[in-house]
């Protein structure tokens, strides 16, 4: 099925980055520049955690358009996606703002209205998915989704029985995203990257995209990952550019580093739920093309909310 | 003994579902009333109970006041043996370390199927709803839990989609479509107790809540239910389980 | 094929293991006991590198027989079992005690008297068949061992042409030993086990077995477990056996702990490559049978050898 | 000009092993010469070149004098940018991340294919090699560089086995067997430097060793080669190259 890269494709696409050992750190700006109109756009993190915030906001920002993300599970960053018209395909398991606020109203408006488009899998089989990507092979076997409608509804899922044991399985087809957005608590300059805490699917996503964007809390010397190299969990040749971007993840959390800034979330859920395409638009103007840079955009969630969900962010490690 | 009026739909559901887990056991918990259910008996009876959840989490310990807002969160993950991928901790379902799946829905039928994608027609839908998360993983893989709120509109005959699948068409449709393990075990409601029939795989009545009468539950519920002899009455909640729920949830956050 | 356990009898496996939260810390001759006759037994580590020697040692000390065992590559391990004829069937990719003293003869003397069998799969391909295992699939994909005489007498591998991009892909089946054995740097009462530096493929082969058993440097506190939870690599549950044993890898490695004992491993190779009978008989008799405990034979590698090793395992931390 | 006497055939073989390595090249280096080559051009000429080894390793800087038995032992890690999974290193190998596969051979032909597994029949083998290791996966997946001792009874027409697939039977058959990708490069032995025919996919001799005659050559080898106007002379070992070589291997454990 045309929906998987053929092997030779991907191993073109793959021997054609440059691999070697080269500093690759640019702007925001610039990072948005690595996708294009029409990529697809693997999103790291899960829910309201280690979401590349950042870079999405970015991406709105550069006015992309006709992208088809993919992620594990998707919070408010869907609704930005969609509202401001970046994006008009997701391929997910799960999409509101989050359990507290009920159905999100712009993920209803734009698939209700046939706007936009939801592929629905099971979380499992979008991990699985990412995985085939990162091995190199076209699919991996899994059993559940059978015997549901989320199968029924994806023709492009393949149902076998099994050769060594007559069982019947489900092979989901590889997803290698042209591009991956991904934020971790540290990089060096090269891209070697270390993530604490819950580290979701961000690393079959980072071993299978064509092409990997990193931002990151801080840069650290390429010594300090030398130091502790079982704690690197993306190896610098599979990344493409670095953005050293503090609260990148704003207004979603980013682990050991801060919570989310719920009181802003709640704020445009409000907005956003209230009317999905006046109040996103109103949204979109204040805090995505109002502000000059990333940092004024955290000055307009405020210092207070940002110091609070550090301080709330830090506590995991005084359990 | 406590008044149903000194307890909310939320408290029962909470407490009654703790009941249902066992010390020693390995569950899988989902947002919201599951993963506070699991917490309260954690506390209250089974400190080995160990709480899997769908962020990548193995044996946590949720701190009381700080609920976290998802499964996907840090908060979900205070003093836990272990954390890893969000697939690889949904492949544990896979691999069968995992003895029961414990989730709420929006949905569900006489079969036990869950709804938790569309309402309507799935091309053009009425309402798109979340989806299945981890939701069609844990009951395609484990025996389930469900605690839901009892209204006729979320208990209907057939469910319009089938996210995540309870007994299917009922008989023994759930294994010819791919499912040789798990299955619907119990449904918990602010009004019942609910099982499933050995056979035909319908939903059956399993113990009233206290107050609750048979007209009551087959009222608000869009199929019909089979009382017996064996319909016996659950114990109400007690002043204990109250107030380490309520120390659990000072916000209310899931409690209402 | 019979050689993939079906998916019914391995949850029926697994759902009667204890997997709750219980301490399950035994002797090192009462770890041996969880092993029975002919059972199929994975093997952890890599050549010289985190090998459960201790655990290997204890298993021929109580006279084990008729053991089928797998490992990633097999070292002196490899040697030991067939020497002392409690494994008769090596599943691996490599086997020799080490590229420096070229081929065992203690390996070739048992394969080419066929008093011993070696199934030869591809490092690869032994890792997929792990990882399969883990995942409770039935087989993985994988593009290698295809066009070589290694997949020719492999039949038990399924070639199959892929329904997403109609290549051509090897399909390698599960491994689900009965039982693994694994050495870790530390890990608590309950088996959570944390692991530093090169993990091969231990992790897919404790999730893949029916029984775990972990030999550990050193038992912490479930305290200090839960103080880094992203470092555990093992979750207790699929754990059913804990023994703590210092210099458990002794004569190889363990990483950040000691380098291998290369002045025993050079006088034991010496020993079995000049005669592979007689040799053998008189390692095992001085060094596997004659010491009274671990620590005896600890002893006779002799404590300067011990303490070299552990200086260079330790200076790893110091580049 | 340094003459053949001043150096070993372990030193030669290292040497001009090391000159086929480019810098910024992704390397999946053996034991070895490879190891020990690999570590060399890092040294000489190609700081940015990234070794990756079997156990798991990405990025090491071996340290000189402190050479490791196996591709498996904590002092490949040395200053590593990452460590991974054995089976997930070689994954980046079938993904498509390195550009080189490096690595020693006990038995070659003449379309490249290696044999480390069997001499005879593998029924009932006149000798049983160690096996596989990481050599299929390697040679399956990328392209290959190949150093090895010249020997008549090393260089054959036809393997024994095929462990290590480099053009299997010529022409197409590699990718016909399921291999679309990779393939033999170059054989680098203490003779001389081989490539392989863009179409038949035979060894063909690039360039003689210094001081080496065609004559010895052929006369070393299992099988006809066919030396024309192309094939050239390779520049000796320099001094310098000596040097470095020699504090990286002082023990002289692979350097003979």
């Amino acid at each position: 099925m045309s929906m998987v890269q053929s092997y030779s494709s991907l191993r073109k696409d793959l021997a054609q980055r440059d691999r070697s050992l080269r500093e690759k750190v640019v702007s925001l700006e610039e990072a948005a520049s690595f996708v294009r109109d029409e990529d697809s756009v693997g999103i790291g993190g899960s829910t309201m955690s280690r979401t590349p915030m950042g870079l999405i906001w970015a991406l709105i920002r550069a006015r992309r358009r006709k992208l088809s993300c993919s992620r594990s599970i998707v919070s408010s960053d869907g609704d930005l996606l969609f509202g401001s018209g970046a994006c008009d395909h997701m391929v997910t398991s799960w999409f509101s703002q989050g359990i507290l606020w009920g159905v999100s109203k712009v993920m209803r408006h734009h698939v209700e209205t046939g706007k936009a488009r939801y592929d629905e899998w099971s979380h499992m089989a979008m991990g699985m998915r990412f995985r085939a990507g990162a091995m190199g092979v076209p699919f991996m076997p899994i059993r559940s989704m059978l015997g549901s409608d989320v199968l029924r509804r994806r023709p492009d899922a393949v149902e076998m029985e099994c050769p060594f044991t007559h069982e019947k399985l489900l092979l989901v087809p590889a997803l290698n995203p042209d591009v991956a957005l991904i934020h971790v608590q540290r990089c060096d300059a090269y891209g070697n990257a270390q993530i604490d805490g819950l580290p979701f699917i961000d690393v079959d996503l980072a071993m299978a995209a064509n092409k990997v964007i990193l931002s990151t809390e801080r840069i650290v010397s390429n010594d300090q990952i030398r130091r502790a190299p079982d704690q690197t969990k993306i190896p610098f040749f599979a990344v493409d550019a670095v953005v050293e971007l503090p609260f990148g993840c704003a207004p979603h959390e980013c682990y050991g580093v801060y919570e989310p800034m719920i009181r802003h979330m709640e704020y445009y859920v409000d907005l956003v739920n209230k009317d999905p395409v006046a109040g996103m638009k109103q949204y979109l103007d204040r805090f995505v093309y109002g502000p000059k840079s990333w940092t004024e955009f955290l000055d307009l969630i405020g210092l207070e909310q940002l110091l609070a969900s550090a301080r709330a962010g830090t506590a995991i490690y005084d359990a | 003994m406590l008044k149903p009026e000194s307890y909310t739909a939320g408290e029962l559901l909470s407490i009654l579902s703790a009941r249902q887990l066992k010390d020693g056991q390995v569950v899988f918990a989902g947002v919201g009333i599951p993963l506070l259910a699991a917490t309260l008996a954690q506390r209250l009876r089974c400190p080995g109970l160990t709480i899997l959840f769908e962020g990548g989490v193995i044996g946590a310990f949720i701190e009381p006041g700080r609920l976290p807002p998802s499964t996907n969160d840090q908060r979900c993950t205070r003093r836990a043996n272990m954390v890893l991928g969000s697939a690889d901790v949904l492949l544990l379902l896979q691999r069968g370390y995992v003895d029961v799946g414990f989730m709420g829905a929006a949905q569900i039928d006489q079969y036990g199927n869950l709804n938790s994608s569309v309402i309507g027609d799935p091309d053009h839908p009425t309402t798109r709803l979340p989806g299945s998360g981890g939701g069609n993983d844990i009951s395609s893989l484990t025996e389930m839990i469900v605690a839901i709120k009892h209204e006729k509109r979320r208990f209907v005959e057939n469910v319009d989609f089938i996210t995540s699948p309870g007994w299917v068409h009922g008989q023994d449709s759930r294994r010819r479509g791919g499912l040789p393990t798990g299955g619907m075990y119990r449904v918990i409601t602010d009004l019942a107790v609910f099982g499933f029939d050995d056979n035909t795989h319908r939903m059956k009545p399993i113990a009233l809540n206290p107050g609750v009468t048979r007209e009551q539950v087959q009222d608000n519920t869009g199929f019909k239910l089979e009382f017996d002899h064996t319909t016996g009455v659950t114990e109400p909640p007690t002043e204990h389980e109250l107030t380490v729920l309520r120390e659990l949830d000072p916000e209310r956050l899931y409690i209402g």
